[in-house]
């Protein structure tokens, strides 16, 4: 069964990677199982200089879900360059590098400090990240701004961008024609939907963050639904996540239009979850007559 | 780390909404778990609870294969650990985070002092230390009687002082109370519980080299998703607890 | 303990109402209880003319969630005042009329309708509903057409009329406002939101309106966050709904500022779920220190 | 109608992933239902599983106060329903749905014609329809031999045909080649399955009177929903299954 997939900058073998920043470096999961195996490493998002993020607590657990307020906390860039980077050299598998900022001009300096590495296959540009006040939502929520740092980095990167859309907004479409228009090579969706939870004990949000982002299985019916109508809408390749729990889930967002996906939340309940679904995936593939990832690319999209 | 799907030997309840789960591992598996080290544990098969939640090892039994836990039912997932059977699989990412460096440090008398479910993984720690010819003294507090556990335990292990919150066994007040006190002989101390008792204790053994134990609401537990830092004493970096902890050194981190 | 809240048109014994459309007309599940435990009923939304609603499937299954695609089916506004209400009657319940339509007109034409009967005490302005594709969707995501119908309503409406508010949006806060300026004596939220799910054996949407309202536990995180925000933000009482489960959903829902819930998709799983919660409800208010359910009302909100 | 939550006596598979699970009720309940009647069940406590599954009776023991159901598995709710253990209790709302009037029928001599999973309802009604002293005719067809079940009880009560699409037991094809082949005497037909194969039923049969059973996805079961609904047969208005049904007259809807 061919499981490959080929996207602007990544020859991958699978279609099965780890969501950013559920994930790190990709050290922490090498004790379960060889990186290699993965079609893709998305790593977690660097800014321009270190981040320590919000205050804890930073997750709380909901009905088949999770809100994270982790607040962006990286070494930033040139330490990821420089000391994260060099550990997944070991290991024949692409990496993309997640890019946050405040600024329009911190998303361009992140991308252009990319520049002096080769590790790098592609740029996720995460103007989504519900979690740092300043910078993140405004972004993503704002077809004109979603272009404008859609623009800048193209400028400055050598590799291919995605663009991370966020699904916090009234017409995901409208923002993924923005950035098609403005030069993204792929899109990446969904990040997380804004949510809270309260501590009845203390009277107040549990997140020390207040809000924070709604993640795994509880979303997916939102991230196959916004997968589905931007597939319809633009030309450029989508990996697809959002709460992917079975290799079923998978091909869901496969037939609802996305290339490749992303796995979070799940790495937590399950930290073998990725290399179970790829082991899985001809099977599964097969049960529902295909005969490649490729061929099942949209197929959920009757020809009516 | 591993992630291991290990029996159940039995489940019992052993105080005030408090249960033990005794499972059974293989040799090499519990040979590499340190007292203040825990277990990361998938609540239930299916979607409903996506976090595992973290339990300390309260004690390793190498002669009969198992390994110990003790948790206090305080929300939806220790309720839901409630319902398993002898027999059921129990999903486990083993061993976590640090333990307490018990072979490196040089001391002759240990205090140990915990709170509530603080107290579970002080008994292995107990355990281990007298092992190595270290005496112990303890000090265990609890809300209220009926939530006490292991003080035959402990007692069998040295000197175990007990307070409890009303008043209803042991001196009436917090751990701290025990301190204040008792002229207490000891030259090297180790907490665990709720982070009030762990800065009340830390500000009144200031002068004493001692380790303490940290909790934080966790993701993955394991390092990679930073949900449970805690800033070091200078406010400049930040650990994991997961995986820089939970076990620290008294002055270590800001708490 | 004392259950009861005061609001506009509403006497409510108790907090505890069903969510419209999860319990028509009342009349099945006062097979299981009696209705006069609630603290109101809240009817299936009315139409001018009997709709007839989408194609089947209707309903799907996701973690957690459900989708469904009911598509506003109901016999009218004049059946349903009267073959529907006289059953109501009986109880010793308000009822809550939610009203749907098309175009600005028919919200205003059913609101008129109803002013022949006294068997209702408020009207719910369904401007969310996101399954009919004329209607619904647009009322709620612009907050100047939402403010119209909300305006237009008002006028002819002889009881108080609270707005449903949808939660696919950029910005809640701004459409909060809007119907608030517009003379909404409440508020709604949240309606569901936008999902889909895929019949991989199909190779299509599963329901056959494509996509569907994500209801249940799983959006409960996003309801919290909205309710708490526009608590800030406006002075008009909230009715929260999305995802009760449990007594402590209903307490975390009064916390983030709520004066009233309604519980929808719970209903299916537990059909004695409402009198279950009220039952439940002094205890769980005397466990966190509350003394009445006014007490516990946006007591979430730290006073710093 | 009533929520219920009873004892399981056991589950059994007895086909290719085919269960029966068999329940204890009492007398009083179980005298209300009625041949074609379905139970509504939860399929798990907790948040996964928010709607409750479909399933017909199979089978009613006034004697040993025994419901059974049949049930294949067939997506996440009906594989978890295989996880559930004798003694566990299961949580139902009963009786649902309208069953076969077989009292108020003039018939001498039934076909019952059922597919796949429309077969269990089938046997309940064919054990009645007997007891009321009305002969019995069965087709019914599987996709194969390994998923066939209760071939031996149906033949207790009449003479059954039973067809498989791969051919690997009885006649190869579908339940309505043996009404093509077959020259059957009968002056009332009932029919339980898939969509398709009540169409093809119900036009080859459109000269003789008889009920159909309906399937659909359902949110509530009880008929406050409206997920479950059909159209009538002129298409002006719409029955909801689980009320109005699951059982209608053949001519009464759009199929
Ligand atoms: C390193 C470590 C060791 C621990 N050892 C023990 C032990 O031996 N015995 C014991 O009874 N308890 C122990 N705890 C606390 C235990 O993890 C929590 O009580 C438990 O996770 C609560 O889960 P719940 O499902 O009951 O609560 P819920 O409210 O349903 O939990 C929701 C989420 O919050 C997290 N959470 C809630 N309270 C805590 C807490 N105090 N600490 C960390 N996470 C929390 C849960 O893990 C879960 O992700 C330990 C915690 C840590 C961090
Ligand atoms: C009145 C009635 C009687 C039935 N009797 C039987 C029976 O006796 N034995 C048996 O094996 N099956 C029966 N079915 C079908 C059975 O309900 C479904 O196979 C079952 O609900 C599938 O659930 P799942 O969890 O395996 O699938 P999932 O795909 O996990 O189900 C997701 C959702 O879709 C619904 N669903 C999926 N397929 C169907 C279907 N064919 N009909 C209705 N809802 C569906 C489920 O109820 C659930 O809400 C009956 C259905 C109806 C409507
Ligand atoms: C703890 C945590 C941290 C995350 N950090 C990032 C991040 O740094 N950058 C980013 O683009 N998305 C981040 N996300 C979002 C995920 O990459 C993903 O889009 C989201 O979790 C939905 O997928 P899931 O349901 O499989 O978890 C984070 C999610 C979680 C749970
Ligand atoms: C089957 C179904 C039908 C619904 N019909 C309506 C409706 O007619 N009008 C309306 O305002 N909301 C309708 N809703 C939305 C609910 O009233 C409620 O806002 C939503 O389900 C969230 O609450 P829950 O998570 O408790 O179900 C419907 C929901 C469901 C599940
Ligand atoms: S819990 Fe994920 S880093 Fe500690
Ligand atoms: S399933 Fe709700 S009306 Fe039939």
């Amino acid at each position: 069964m061919d499981l490959s997939v080929k996207l602007p900058g990544l020859n991958l073998k699978n279609p099965i990677m780890p969501a950013s920043g559920c994930f790190s470096f990709g050290k922490e999961y090498s004790q379960f199982y060889d990186l290699s195996l993965l079609g893709a490493v998305v790593i977690k998002a660097a800014t321009l200089n270190e981040r320590l993020g919000n205050p804890t607590p930073r997750v709380a657990e909901t009905y088949s879900g999770m809100l994270n307020a982790i607040g962006l906390q990286n070494p930033g860039v040139e330490t990821i360059i420089d000391q994260e980077l060099p550990y997944l050299k070991d290991y024949d598998v692409p990496v993309i590098a997640n890019v946050a900022g405040s600024t329009v001009e911190e998303y361009e300096q992140v991308a252009k400090a990319f520049r002096r590495t080769d590790a790098i296959s592609a740029i996720e540009l995460n103007i989504s990240c519900p979690n740092v006040k300043e910078g993140g939502l405004q972004f993503g929520t704002n077809a004109d701004v979603a272009a404008e740092v859609t623009r800048k980095v193209k400028q400055v990167s050598q590799v291919p961008v995605y663009v991370k859309l966020t699904p916090n907004v009234t017409n995901v479409v409208e923002i993924a024609q923005a950035v098609e228009q403005a030069g993204a090579d792929g899109l990446t969706m969904i990040n997380s939907l804004t949510g809270m939870q309260i501590d009845l004990q203390n009277r107040r949000p549990l997140l020390a963050n207040k809000v924070g982002g709604l993640t795994g299985p509880a979303i997916k019916p939102v991230a196959i639904r916004m997968v589905y109508q931007v597939y319809q809408a633009v030309k450029i390749p989508i990996i697809g996540v959002g709460g992917i729990m079975t290799v079923e889930d998978v091909l869901e967002f496969l037939l609802a239009g996305a290339s490749a996906v992303q796995v979070g939340t799940a790495n937590f309940q399950n930290p073998m979850i990725c290399p179970e679904l790829i082991e899985q995936l001809p099977a599964c593939l097969a049960k529902y007559g295909f005969t490649s990832v490729e061929e099942a690319i949209g197929k959920g999209h009757p020809s009516e | 780390m591993k992630q291991l799907s290990v029996p159940i030997l039995s489940i019992e309840k052993i105080a005030k909404a408090t249960y033990q789960i005794d499972m059974r591992l293989e040799k090499d598996h519990l040979e590499k778990i340190k007292p203040g080290q825990f277990i990361h544990i998938r609540v239930h098969q299916g979607s409903e609870f996506m976090l595992r939640r973290p339990i300390s090892v309260a004690d390793v039994d190498l002669k009969l294969n198992k390994l110990s836990v003790i948790f206090k039912v305080f929300g939806r997932g220790t309720e839901q650990l409630t319902q398993l059977k002898a027999n059921d699989l129990i999903d486990l990412i083993i061993p976590c985070g640090n333990g307490y460096p018990i072979d490196t440090i040089n001391y002759n008398h240990a205090l140990l002092v915990g709170g509530g479910v603080g107290v579970p993984p002080l008994y292995y720690l107990a355990k281990s230390l007298v092992a190595r010819g270290v005496k112990v003294t303890t000090i265990i507090g609890f809300q209220t009687k009926e939530e006490i556990f292991y003080l035959d335990k402990f007692s069998e292990l040295g000197e175990v002082f007990v307070t409890t919150n009303d008043g209803s066994f042991g001196t009436q007040g917090y751990v701290t109370d025990i301190l204040k006190q008792e002229d207490l002989n000891f030259d090297y101390y180790f907490s665990c519980g709720p982070a009030p008792m762990l800065k009340a204790v830390k500000n009144y053994l200031h002068y004493f080299p001692g380790y303490i134990s940290l909790e934080e609401r966790m993701g993955c537990g394991i390092g990679a998703c930073y949900a449970c830092v805690v800033k070091t004493e200078d406010g400049k970096a930040q650990k994991k607890i997961c995986t820089d902890g939970p076990v620290f050194q008294a002055n270590e981190v800001m708490i």
